[in-house]
């Protein structure tokens, strides 16, 4: 109990602390605090992870029958450790990205919010524990989004702020339902419905399982809902979008599998309309995602309809109910957080360097900042999962569960739709480090001079780019690690 | 003890002689023997009151010395002694509360003849509670018509003496009816009193003679009393006439003069026709309908005035419509009902007369709204009573409107037929009296930064203060204490048969 | 229906100079008329009332030359109350014209609707 | 003695009222003394009330018939007594501070210490004639306090509010009568009084004329077709709409409603009839339609006034579901509803109080300003919208919970209305957090320099309602087992 509440409590205590008081002036003592924190919380949080692994921890009881309550399984572990590395590498660019920027302060107080509240998240063994932290949330990581004061951003964020809501309220309501029909409340592989509700009202739960997939999939921006998410990723500063994009997005994602795996069970919705029409969603989005991608100018635009893609590949991989799909959308998970992040900050140096946001502006980067922009070609590799990056394993997974899942339209659909997406996510990314390397005959090479970005900002993408690679190559550790998740 | 038996005949022939008395007197002391004479009166009723409570039954009276077929005899109850007391306790409030304006509404030499009118309107009104005879009732409702047409006349501007014409002539229709009915009855039954020709009209009813005219009878003299008590379709002439009289006039016109007429008509139902062969005769249905339409149609008339007096003598066509309605109902609760709402509002009614006089003396003598706002600062005690009286007509608890309420809607639930129309007709007509009043109030209450008329000091109207003070005191008294008042009027209305 | 109307035919001429006098009474514009129709209208009654006591071969109910009994005579009831009603309408006949004699100084007019939209005028 | 505590309570704020006018007090510092320890006075006599928790009866006057004016403490008076108790010092001692700008608050606490005695007669009655007599009283004595301000607009206000109320409790009446009639006792019992034989083939007219008290009562519970006096009267001063539409007005309609159909009619009599059926939609309706207008409204008072609106429909919601479950939802929601609508209320009055500012528009950047006023008002925002953690979630629960349990299909609609009027809450209250704390790029902090935070009086109210919206929405099991103990 005590480990839990140090975890959750050390990076919550940093940002109270850094929002409150108004007296840290100078730059240099608010960098250390910072810098402090992120190691403070990245130490408790592994520790917490070693001790806490399959343990149930009851905090306190909400109502007579609602407990706040807590268990790490190896789902949760797995978001938990992708939530830390990312952001950690993230708050370490923004050191110098944010040399510039307005009202720093409030910006790590919420960076650690949004970071404490995603662990709390991970650690949720109950619906209404997960319900509570989706809500805070969304609450705290709406300041990361309006960090920037202009009307555009405080529009952004309105807009963030009203989806996430009626999503939420969305899956509360299938909750709502799903409470009076289920055995225990905790999360139960294999799903916890009492049988007699099962057969007494299939269609109720039915609608309640849509309900709560589709609140959960406006956060994972599926088509219908994704209107938010191309708006508010891009007006972030690189950092908080980097967090965005590759993890927050995530905690619609691991919604969607507590409520399929864990609340209703993967039987229960094995075949029904409710899988095919989800299916459909998530393959529109794939699609219709990378279309728009494709044809976006402003680089971070550009990636966020990448993200709204790339995520709804995992969803895919999860409607399909099938365990290598899963291992495969949980594989893309991970690479994609990895490489989507080192992609935002790669786009984060890019513009504090040189000011340049449109990718036709980008001719003869490769000559200044050639290690950036070699991390940058190698992120877009594996994103668009070429093979030895970890980008090709999860698409591999994905599309073999796809073909044996027998599925009767998608199983071959499926795997066609994600092979034409991956041509077009070529599409979008490699015309930057073609026009990077290769600016063609008339660009006077000499007048360029060396701007490669200080080592606080190379250093996070290094290493992001190093571990999606380290996950294509050595991927057994990890496989094995997912394999015992499906049962 | 039977001197007090022949209180009731004192009480009348009292009130005949202070009228004769005083037309030779001068004005002061006409008013002085116009006031002790309504004390008396008021001992005499209560005596009364208390022996036939003791007595536990009504007795008769015989008139000089002929027995029953010929004489002329009074029948004294709970219910008419109860009624007589009420009615003189208003009338002695009303003249208290209106002695102050005399001076300036009628001409010094003619109010001797005003405390003439009055005492005989209120011997008229005696006699008709008390008489058990068809023919002396009919003499004394013309004895009423006269007074009343002359106190609405005493004012001596244009307006009044237009006023009393349409009221006269309004009410000769009416008599003209009721005289009709009586004659026919006495031609039917060959009686005059009331118990004999009762029996007279079992036995023709047990043979199922007449059948035709028993109805037309019944009609003539229900639609007769009806329009000189201003039931709805017939309510022409009292807005004109209670608008424009002198103070106390109005005051006693409109809770006093119209109630004598319908406490005939009960006395009538009861002991003339006998309450079930009224009922199945229909003519019940038709009041009912009648009152529920006055209870609507008076209340709209009544937001759309904009003279307050006008406005309080169009209440009252509602709230007779409420009375008639609890006739309607034809049972025994509603009509317990009815004869309490006779009660309450007569109390209700000459208070807020006499209280829209203090608020338009305050306001320059005015009566449209404009002018009165504010009023209720300048002179405070009338600005209360009229509050008071607006709270008791909405039917607000604590004041007697709300137990008439009470026992109408008690009554309404009773009978099938009738519920569903009684309840909403009486919620909207609350809803429709709240609207009028209370707009009143508000106005009366919204301040004027510096109003250019003075504010009334009531040291000085010392009197006019104490009456209003116990016109609440009275209002209060019937919505508190209703409960023995209503089971007097309970076991009264029994003995009326 | 005809033959019993035949038979008392004073009643139906009651009924007949009721209907008139009331019609006056309550349709005519001049005040006099309106009094004239309430005296018809009285008298009516009062036929009525007396025909009500009448007996055929009976003589009025005045003692003449010593004969008491009883049924020499016709019932004097009615009677009696037709000499009260006859006072009723005088006193009431007495005071309506009264009142239209002080209207008619004011306002010069017998008309009731006129002298009304003057006093509108005078706006009292 | 404790018997008659019963009728102190409710006679004594009337008499300290009535004192003030004559009582010689040479400075409003003295008036204000005097009226605070009063009011302390009698808010304590009632908790001891409620602990003594006496049994028997006090009949006070006895009207005709069987009708009595009797007072009782049973379980759900306790809960609005104590509501009211707790509430009234505080309203008091803001208004000392609010009506400094005000002028003759002689004759305005005259009248608002009398309401204080009336709500309390209200929640004590012990039968149906008792509460209507009060009901109708509290009409009277809070016209004068909406027509303070004497202006032509609060004299409209006051009249409309005054013909509503008296027409709603015209029809409320009807109700009262049948009850008196078709009753065995008019006296409050749970489970209704109503004996079967005696109304024999009249159940129609029976349910008809429980629907018409129904909107009698509803229209001073603000339910749909007869809630337009409420925004209007936002006109009066912030302490009366604040006490009164947050909490003794509209409650007390609310409260009747409860009282009628728990205790007079009984819900075995209306469950699963045609009249619950018309109750549930119009409920529903009017939480949908009182959030809907919220939105559009930008004057800030009457936007709060149409949240009122919609939030007491809630109540009225779980009135309408007829089942234990639903009256402790119901009763839940009175109590936390009133706290959190206080504290916005007091807080839209402290920015009216210090900076004028009446509209949403003229807010912008008042966060920095005013930090701690805008931050409790956007705890009490969160805790309308149901963030769990807040007491909002506690009672939406609760509501949620008897909706679903109750099976009927008006039942699922409801609890979907619930939700969309919780998104709507968020919107029209967030945008106001919003503009306060991130106000744009064309802001100067000098515009607002000159505001600054209400001082302790009005300050101390807020942090108390505060507290105890926290401390209810983690530790609310033990008011809520009170709350189910009750039936």
């Amino acid at each position: 109990m005590i480990t839990l509440l140090t975890m959750l409590g050390i990076p919550f205590f940093f940002g109270l602390f850094l929002c409150c008081n108004r007296n840290i002036t100078n730059r240099k003592t608010l960098l250390s605090i910072v810098s402090l924190g992120f190691v403070a919380t990245a130490v408790v949080t592994v520790f917490s992870w070693t001790s806490l692994l399959e343990q149930e921890i009851t905090v306190f009881w909400l109502t007579q029958n609602l407990p706040l309550m807590f268990h790490l399984d190896r789902i949760g572990l797995l978001f938990s450790i992708l939530a830390l590395v990312v952001f950690l590498c993230a708050g370490f660019f923004s050191f110098s990205y944010m040399e510039h920027e307005k009202k720093e302060r409030r910006y790590y107080g919420f960076y650690f919010l949004v970071l404490a509240i995603l662990q709390g998240l991970c650690f949720a063994g109950n619906m209404v524990t997960y319900y509570l932290f989706f809500e805070l949330l969304t609450l705290s990581s709406l300041p990361l989004v309006m960090q920037e004061n202009t009307k555009e951003a405080i529009m952004a964020g309105l807009k963030y702020l009203f989806y996430s809501l009626c999503g939420a309220y969305f899956c509360l309501f299938g909750f709502y339902i799903l409470f009076q029909n289920e055995s225990t409340i905790s999360f139960l592989w294999g799903g916890n419905l009492l049988a007699d509700s099962i057969v007494a009202h299939p269609v109720l739960l039915q609608v309640a399982a849509t309900c709560m997939i589709f609140g959960f999939s406006v956060k994972a921006g599926m088509f219908p809902m994704h209107g938010w998410l191309p708006t508010a990723h891009p007006v972030a500063p690189a950092p908080a979008s980097a967090a965005l994009s590759a993890v927050i997005v995530k905690a619609g994602v691991l919604g969607i599998i507590r409520v399929i795996y864990y609340q209703f069970g993967a039987f229960f919705l094995q075949g029904t309309k409710v899988q095919t029409l989800f299916l459909s969603l998530s393959l529109i989005t794939v699609f219709m995602g990378s279309l728009l991608a494709y044809g976006e100018p402003v680089l971070k635009k550009r990636l966020a309809y990448s993200t709204v893609s790339q995520v709804s590949y995992i969803l895919f991989g999860l409607f399909l109910l099938q365990g290598t799909a899963f291992t495969g959308s949980m594989l893309h998970v991970l690479g994609h957080g990895f490489m989507k992040a080192s992609l935002f900050l790669c786009a984060g140096a890019i513009i504090h360097l040189t000011g340049k946001t449109r990718v036709e502006e980008f001719t003869g980067l490769g000559k200044e900042m050639p290690i950036l922009l070699w991390c940058f070609t190698i992120s877009s590799l594996g994103l668009i999962g070429i093979p030895p990056t970890g980008g090709f394993l999860s698409k591999w997974y994905l599309a073999i569960g796809a073909l044996d899942s027998e599925i009767p339209f998608f199983s071959y659909v499926g795997p066609v739709v994600l092979l034409l997406s991956a041509l077009l996510t070529a599409g979008y990314l490699l015309p930057i480090t073609v026009k990077g390397f290769l600016p063609g005959a008339e660009f006077d090479t000499e007048k360029i001079t060396k701007k490669e970005p200080n080592l606080w900002m190379l250093l996070p993408v290094l290493i992001l780019t190093v571990l999606s690679v380290l996950m294509g190559i050595l991927p057994n550790g990890l496989l094995g690690f997912l394999g015992s998740v499906f049962r | 003890m039977d001197i007090i038996r022949n209180f009731p005949a004192i009480a009348i022939l009292l009130c005949l002689f202070a009228g004769i008395f005083s037309s030779g007197l001068k004005e002061k002391a006409a008013g002085l023997v116009n006031s002790c004479l309504i004390v008396i009166e008021i001992g005499l009723n209560l005596a009364t009151l208390l022996y036939t409570i003791s007595l536990g039954d009504s007795f008769v009276y015989v008139m000089g010395k002929f027995p029953a077929p010929w004489g002329n005899e009074l029948r004294v109850g709970v219910l008419e002694a109860l009624l007589a007391l009420f009615f003189c306790v208003i009338m002695f409030l009303s003249m208290w509360g209106g002695k102050h304006k005399l001076k300036d509404e009628v001409d010094p030499e003619k109010t001797f003849l005003y405390y003439v009118l009055l005492d005989l309107l209120l011997s008229s009104l005696l006699a008709l509670i008390y008489t058990n005879d068809l023919f002396t009732a009919y003499v004394f409702v013309e004895i009423n018509t006269i007074s009343a047409c002359g106190l609405i006349m005493i004012r001596q501007n244009g307006r009044t003496i237009e006023a009393a014409v349409r009221y006269m002539i309004m009410s000769l229709l009416g008599s003209g009816l009721l005289l009709l009915g009586i004659c026919m009855l006495y031609d039917m039954t060959g009686h005059l009193l009331m118990s004999n020709i009762h029996e007279a009209i079992l036995t023709i009813v047990a043979e199922g003679q007449y059948t035709i005219p028993l109805l037309i009878m019944i009609a003539l003299i229900s639609v007769g009393l009806a329009i000189k008590s201003a039931l709805f379709p017939f309510h022409a002439w009292l807005p004109d006439a209670y608008g424009y009289s002198t103070v106390s006039a109005a005051a006693i016109l409109s809770s006093l003069v119209s109630k004598g007429y319908i406490f005939l008509l009960i006395k009538i139902m009861y002991r003339v026709v006998g309450i079930d062969i009224f009922r199945n005769s229909h003519i019940t249905d038709i009041l009912f309908l009648f009152g529920l339409m006055g209870m609507i149609f008076g209340s709209l008339s009544a937001i759309r005035e904009n003279d307050v007096r006008r406005m309080i003598a169009f209440s009252s066509v509602a709230q007779i419509g409420y009375i008639y309605m609890g006739f309607g109902m034809g049972t025994e609760a509603g009509m317990v009902a009815s004869i309490f709402h006779i009660l309450s509002h007569a109390a209700t009614k000459s208070l807020l007369f006499i209280a829209a006089i203090g608020l338009t003396e305050v306001s320059d003598g005015k009566r449209q709204f404009i002018y009165l706002t504010g009023s209720g600062y300048r002179n405070k005690m009338s600005g209360v009573t009229f509050t008071v009286g607006s709270l008791a007509m909405v039917g607000v608890p604590l004041f007697s409107g709300f137990i008439s309420k009470l026992l109408f809607s008690q009554a309404a639930i009773l009978n099938h037929g009738k519920m569903l129309p009684a309840m909403i007709v009486l919620a909207i007509s609350t809803i429709l009296n709240a609207i009028y009043f209370m707009k009143t109030v508000i106005r009366i209450y919204t301040p004027v930064p510096n109003s250019p008329y003075p504010p009334m000091d009531l040291r000085e109207h010392w009197r006019y203060a104490t009456a209003l003070f116990l016109f609440i005191v009275l209002n209060v008294v019937l919505g508190v204490f209703s409960d023995p008042i209503v089971r007097l009027i309970s076991n009264g209305l029994a003995m009326l048969g | 229906m005809g033959a019993n109307l035949l038979a008392n035919y004073g009643e139906a001429v009651a009924m007949i100079l009721f209907a008139i006098g009331f019609g006056n009474l309550l349709i005519q514009k001049n005040l006099i008329k309106k009094i004239i129709g309430l005296n018809i209208m009285d008298s009516a009654v009062y036929l009525f009332l007396a025909e009500k006591g009448y007996v055929n071969g009976r003589i009025a109910p005045i003692v003449v030359d010593g004969v008491q009994s009883v049924e020499a005579y016709i019932n004097p009831v009615p009677s009696g109350l037709v000499l009260t009603g006859i006072v009723v309408s005088v006193s009431v006949t007495a005071l309506m014209l009264s009142l239209t004699i002080r209207l008619y100084m004011r306002y010069h007019t017998l008309n009731l609707d006129e002298i009304s939209t003057q006093l509108r005028k005078e706006g009292l | 003695m404790s018997v008659s505590l019963l009728c102190i309570v409710i006679l004594f704020p009337m008499l300290v009222g009535a004192l003030i006018p004559v009582l010689p007090f040479s400075n409003r510092k003295q008036m204000e003394l005097y009226l605070f320890a009063m009011v302390v006075l009698n808010s304590l006599l009632v908790w001891t009330l409620i602990l003594l928790h006496p049994a028997e009866s006090l009949t006070v006057a006895k009207f005709t018939g069987n009708l009595t004016i009797t007072f009782r403490l049973d379980g759900m008076g306790m809960v609005f007594a104590g509501l009211v108790a707790t509430l009234w010092p505080f309203a008091t001692l803001y208004a000392f501070e609010y009506m400094t700008k005000e002028s003759h608050e002689k004759v305005f606490f005259f009248f608002y210490t009398m309401t204080y005695g009336v709500t309390l007669g209200i929640a004590l009655a012990e039968n149906i004639l008792t509460m209507y007599f009060f009901y109708e009283l509290l009409t009277l004595v809070t016209v004068p306090l909406v027509m303070h301000t004497l202006t032509r607009e609060a004299i409209l206000a006051s009249r409309k509010y005054l013909y509503y109320s008296l027409g709603g409790a015209a029809f409320a009446f009807i109700g009262m009568i049948f009850i008196i009639l078709y009753g065995d006792t008019i006296s409050f019992t749970y489970g209704g009084v109503l004996d079967l034989h005696k109304i024999g083939n009249r159940v129609d007219i029976l349910l008809l004329i429980y629907v018409f008290s129904f909107m009698g009562f509803g229209v001073k519970a603000a339910i749909c077709p007869f809630n337009s006096w409420l925004p209007q009267a936002g006109v009066a001063p912030t302490p009366v709409t604040a006490l009164l539409h947050a909490v003794a007005v509209v409650k007390s309609g609310a409260f009747a409603i409860l009282r009628l159909t728990y205790f007079s009619y009984g819900m075995e009599f209306l469950r699963g009839t045609w009249a619950q059926q018309v109750v549930l939609a119009i409920t529903s309706f009017t939480i949908v339609y009182g959030c809907g207008r919220a939105i559009k409204e930008t004057h800030l008072k009457r936007r709060l006034a149409y949240s009122t609106i919609s939030n007491l429909s809630y109540i009225l919601f779980g009135a309408a579901l007829m089942s234990p479950a639903g009256l402790v939802g119901a009763l839940s929601h009175l109590v936390f509803h009133a706290f959190m609508k206080i504290t916005s209320f007091f807080c839209a009055g402290a920015i009216m109080h210090q900076t004028e500012k009446h509209y949403v528009h003229e807010l912008d950047g008042l966060g920095y300003a005013m930090p701690k006023t805008f931050t409790i008002f956007t705890l009490s925002a969160l805790a309308l919208m149901g963030v769990p953690g807040l007491a909002g979630f506690i009672s939406k629960w609760n509501l949620a919970y008897a909706g679903i349990e109750s099976g009927l299909p008006l039942g699922y609609i409801g609890v979907g209305c619930l939700l969309v009027s919780a998104l709507f809450t968020a919107i029209y209250m967030m945008t106001i957090v919003i503009r306060g704390f991130f106000p744009g790029e064309g802001f100067d902090k000098n515009q607002v320099a000159s505001f600054q935070d209400p001082n302790w009086k009005m300050l101390l109210p807020l942090c108390f309602f505060t507290v105890f919206i926290l401390y209810f929405g983690l530790f609310s099991s033990s008011f809520i087992g009170f709350l189910q103990s009750l039936i």
